[in-house]
């Protein structure tokens, strides 16, 4: 069940250029959350500054909810991700949160593959250390542009998985794209993880589909209400209708959907 | 505190309070039942119906700007029948009002509409002559006073409901589109609905949103519906409900001292969604510390 | 840094670039030397110019909005005689072209204006058909595609010059009124004007604009703009010089891919006075990063 | 001659309630500036944000140009006033100044009054400043709300001159409005200075026209450019013309008009 919070930040690190990661004190939204899930953010402004004015969607990389605490990583790229990137230990962030469906984790299924690419390699470490957590066996495959844009790197090769990792310009692993990586070798995955680029997501759903492989995708969209209201966040999702497919609110019927009923346009 | 008297009543249309929650930014009410007690709100309007489900418009369906946003979400709603069998039952017993706001693409669409929406838990119908986002007459029916009349007559001759008419801005004079629907038999005259405007981005060299336009709204417009209400205000008997960028509660206030009876608040739910809520305590806090007892004592104390 | 062109040709008018400021808000041009190498802007359109002297509004002549700004200034000048022997001396050989953004009462103001200014060192004349303040006349020859034409047709007969017509945004239909002036002569379309709005004090109860209403500006209405140039851009073959809201490199590029060969800073050198040097430096940079080689290139890239 | 600069707080410190003195480093502006001048202020956006968006007009208070530094006393009202009081010894603020035609000193004169109220007391304290510097004789006449709005009273208390104060609320020094103490005994003053409410303004006017003394007033109007480009500012002044006064522009023109020239309205 979602809350508006006014949070804390407990600590804020630029983990690589472009790249933070945010602890904030929210036990109420951790004691809420799920793995998947996002929170819809506003830095505070000080006087009702309306300019950047809409709140931004960020997945939960971590959920603490022992010391009832949330982790964001994100990528200051346009102005309000920008603006969160100036804030410091100490300041506050206007939180909506938690938010939507998440992973779910198949009772029958054990081994499982999880792929990301660039920033969505950002939504899967929660799936990835649950999936640990319970013992199951997990490949991890991820994706980015260089080094330094593989999130969570340094956590995945401290836990007890398969980790193969690509980079565009090879600073790290094998150069190219994350998708090399999903072959034969893979064929008796249960289940599957995706978050990234469309284009990525897209091969991976035809893989799976191939190999009949199920899984999970957590999709991106502009959003502006985050609670369902606006229907700006819209995806295609399979249905059975004349169209066969229907549009779904990506901020509460998502972001997770299953991956073989995601429609992926050009 | 001492009390003050919120009840408005909008030509026969009683609410508990003025302030409403605008058609497209609140759903149907309940998504928003998390953050806000719905049972103090005055009214809800709902989300545009029609009398076909319609898928909308493909994403993006919004882009932010300079203290605002574009919306062409392109009226996706499950329709009236859908509306009327699952999603009334379940929120008309709030003790907000419920007003539908319709749409369609011909006269006859909204004549329809009225007709199937003359029930018990619809509390009044806007009609939205003012969608920028509808090609198929939707925006002409806004800008011109004798095809707003048509449409307002039309609804008028189905039912003895309250009817709202939703102005457009994208007008050269709203006081002529105004006049016409009041003489058509408007109960209630809500403005504005947005403004239209698009943005580009400079990288991919095309329009963020997929409809290439959009509605403009948000505290960036405000000033445009402001002038809008005070003049409308001078030009019409029929109540105003003001809407269009109301962000905290002074600028609720600059509305009812420009002529409006009730507000409506849209696009800062996205940013606050306790706005609502605010905004009644901060009204109710302006009064009191102003003298009044009343709400409607300070409607058009702007006008001169 | 790689060299662009950055040279414009606007049906004869030749600017050394596409940065031009707005009327009415960088004064004549000097005002602003403290902070700006006025020899690198492309042109400056001058305060809007009448026959006779004008004192203008009482103030409060300017209200701020949310990313935006009210203004009622009322057209206060010297007048077309003043200028002529006073002020075009003293800015006539600066690289900037001299636009002279004129203004009337009734047709043969304008006509009468246009042959007073046909004179050395007056580059082109922007016929200002959009203010909003000017109560006699000035926003219903906006506001018609005939009158607007007439105005243009009227300044036509009397001088060979370039001519510029601005556009007013408070209209249902831009495109109609940018096709009659353009059929009536004009060699140039800017748009936008300020859209009218409204701000209330809700501590005195009236409006802060001692007109009461005035011009929106900045910011806020960009989208507005925005939408208005890629449309009137589709329906004309003049070129288009875009204004409103711009306020960094960023926001003109904007306006070039919408349509605009030109464009214009008005509200943003309140804010920040250097702001056109950055525009500037901001579109020369742009262009060597996506390899172009030439600003005409990206003028309507987003036109599709 | 007027520059854009971005400066650094030194100082920042809430006087009286609502009330705050900042110290700004800004030696290019403190070399030019003269008394009665004033600066076009704006706190420095992260990221061009355009609410709220324009300068605002404060007056400097003090003047140091051995340390290069500005002082400016404000109040805290508004949006953007408010947003100054956010600021931080440390932050940035971007400047236009100075800017105007400040007070002048005849050279004739000897015996000066200077009347201020409210917010009005702060451009004045520069002028009393430099008179006392030249052993002029000098009358300060101060009123306010309350004993904390006296602005720069303990300054006036360790300075050479006569100091009268008005409260409304009896706090401090005379119940009531400053007017009270423009009487006979005041009368072989050669040169008044005043700033504050236009109704204090208008009674100063009254009796230095009575009282045939000369003298100048700031005045304060609404500012967009700073520069005289956008007549927003103006203020009637009699000149000799057929109707008598004309528009000037508060922002170069003034703040500081002759006295005896302002047309004050209802
Ligand atoms: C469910 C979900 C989870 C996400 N999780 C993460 C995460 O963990 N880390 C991370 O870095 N990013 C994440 N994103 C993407 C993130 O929301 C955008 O990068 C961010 O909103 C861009 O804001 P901006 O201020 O940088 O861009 P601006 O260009 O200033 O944004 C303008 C508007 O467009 C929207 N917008 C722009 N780009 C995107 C985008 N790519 N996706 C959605 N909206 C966009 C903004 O929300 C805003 O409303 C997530 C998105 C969604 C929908
Ligand atoms: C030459 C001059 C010198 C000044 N010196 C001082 C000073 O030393 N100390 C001080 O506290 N104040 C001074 N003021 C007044 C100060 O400019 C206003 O209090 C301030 O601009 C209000 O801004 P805000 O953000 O608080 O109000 P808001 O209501 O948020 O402002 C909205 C807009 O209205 C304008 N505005 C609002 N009130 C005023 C006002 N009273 N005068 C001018 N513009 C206004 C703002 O500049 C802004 O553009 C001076 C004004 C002028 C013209
Ligand atoms: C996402 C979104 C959807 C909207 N949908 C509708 C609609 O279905 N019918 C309608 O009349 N207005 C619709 N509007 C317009 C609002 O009801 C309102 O008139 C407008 O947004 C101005 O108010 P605001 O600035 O407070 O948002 C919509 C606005 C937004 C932002
Ligand atoms: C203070 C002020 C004065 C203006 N005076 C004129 C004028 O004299 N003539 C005119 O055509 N437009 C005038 N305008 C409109 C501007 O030229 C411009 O069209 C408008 O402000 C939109 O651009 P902007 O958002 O960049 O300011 C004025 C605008 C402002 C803010
Ligand atoms: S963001 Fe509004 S419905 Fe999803
Ligand atoms: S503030 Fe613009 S002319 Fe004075």
């Amino acid at each position: 069940m979602s809350k508006r919070v006014i949070a804390k930040i407990i600590s804020q690190e630029e983990i690589s250029p472009r790249h933070f990661k945010m602890v904030i004190d929210a036990p109420e939204v951790a004691k809420e959350a799920k793995i998947g899930q996002f929170i819809h953010l506003k830095w505070v402004a000080k006087l009702n500054e309306y300019d950047p004015l809409l709140r931004r969607p960020i997945s939960l990389n971590e959920i603490d909810k022992e010391a009832g605490t949330i982790t964001i990583i994100y990528r200051a790229i346009g102005r309000g991700t920008q603006l969160l990137a100036t804030l410091k230990v100490g300041d506050q962030v206007d939180i909506m949160g938690p938010i939507g469906m998440g992973f779910s984790i198949p009772e029958e299924a054990n081994k499982f593959v999880v792929v990301g690419g660039g920033m969505g390699i950002a939504p899967l470490y929660p799936v990835v250390k649950k999936l640990v957590d319970e013992d199951k066996e997990v490949t991890v495959l991820i994706g980015a542009e260089n080094k330094g844009q593989l999130l969570n790197l340094a956590d995945y090769e401290e836990m007890n998985v398969k980790l193969k990792a690509a980079t565009v310009d090879g600073s790290y692993g094998y150069q190219g794209f994350v998708t090399q990586f999903l072959d034969d070798t893979l064929a008796d995955t249960n289940y599957i993880y995706t978050c990234g680029p469309e284009v990525m997501m897209e091969v991976v759903q035809e893989w799976a589909l191939a190999n009949n492989v199920k899984g999970e995708a957590s999709l991106e969209e502009r959003m502006g209400c985050g609670t369902g209201a606006c229907l700006s966040c819209v995806c295609k999702i399979k249905v059975r209708n004349e169209s066969g497919w229907d549009y779904k609110k990506t901020c509460i019927q998502g972001p997770v959907f299953p991956l073989s009923e995601v429609i992926f346009n050009d | 505190m001492t009390k003050v008297n919120l009840v408005v009543d909008l030509n026969g249309l009683k609410l508990q309070n003025p302030v409403t929650t605008a058609s497209g930014t609140f759903g149907f009410g309940p998504e928003y039942k998390n953050y806000v007690d719905l049972d103090r709100l005055g009214g809800v309007m709902v989300k545009g119906t029609t009398l076909e489900p319609k898928l909308g418009n493909p994403t993006p369906r919004i882009a932010e700007t300079p203290a605002g946003m574009l919306n062409a979400i392109g009226l996706q709603n499950p329709g009236v029948d859908h509306f009327l069998a699952r999603i009334l039952p379940l929120i008309k017993d709030y003790n907000f009002k419920t007003i539908v706001n319709i749409s369609g693409n011909t006269v006859e669409d909204y004549a329809k509409l009225a007709n199937k929406l003359n029930v018990d838990g619809v509390d009044a119908l806007e009609i939205n002559i003012s969608c920028p986002n509808v090609k198929k007459g939707g925006l002409a029916f806004g800008t011109q006073p004798e095809m707003a009349a048509s449409v307002v007559e039309a609804v008028r001759a189905e039912t003895d409901m309250t009817l709202i008419t939703k102005l457009s801005p994208n007008v050269a004079d709203i006081t002529s589109i105004a006049r016409a629907v009041e003489e058509a038999g408007t109960d209630i005259i809500s403005l504005i609905n947005t403004l239209l405007g698009m943005k580009i981005d400079i990288h991919r060299h095309e329009p963020i949103l997929a409809n290439k336009m959009g509605g403009l709204s948000g505290p960036a417009i405000k000033p445009v519906a402001i002038r809008m209400v005070y003049q409308v205000a001078q030009a019409v008997d029929v109540p105003l409900i003001g809407m269009g960028g109301i962000s905290n509660a002074e600028d609720a206030i600059e509305f009812f001292l420009a002529g409006a009876s009730a507000i409506s608040v849209g696009t800062a739910n996205f940013v606050n969604p306790e706005v609502t809520m605010e905004i009644l305590d901060g009204i109710e806090k302006y009064l009191v510390e102003k003298g009044y007892e009343d709400i409607n004592e300070i409607v058009g104390l702007a006008i001169k």
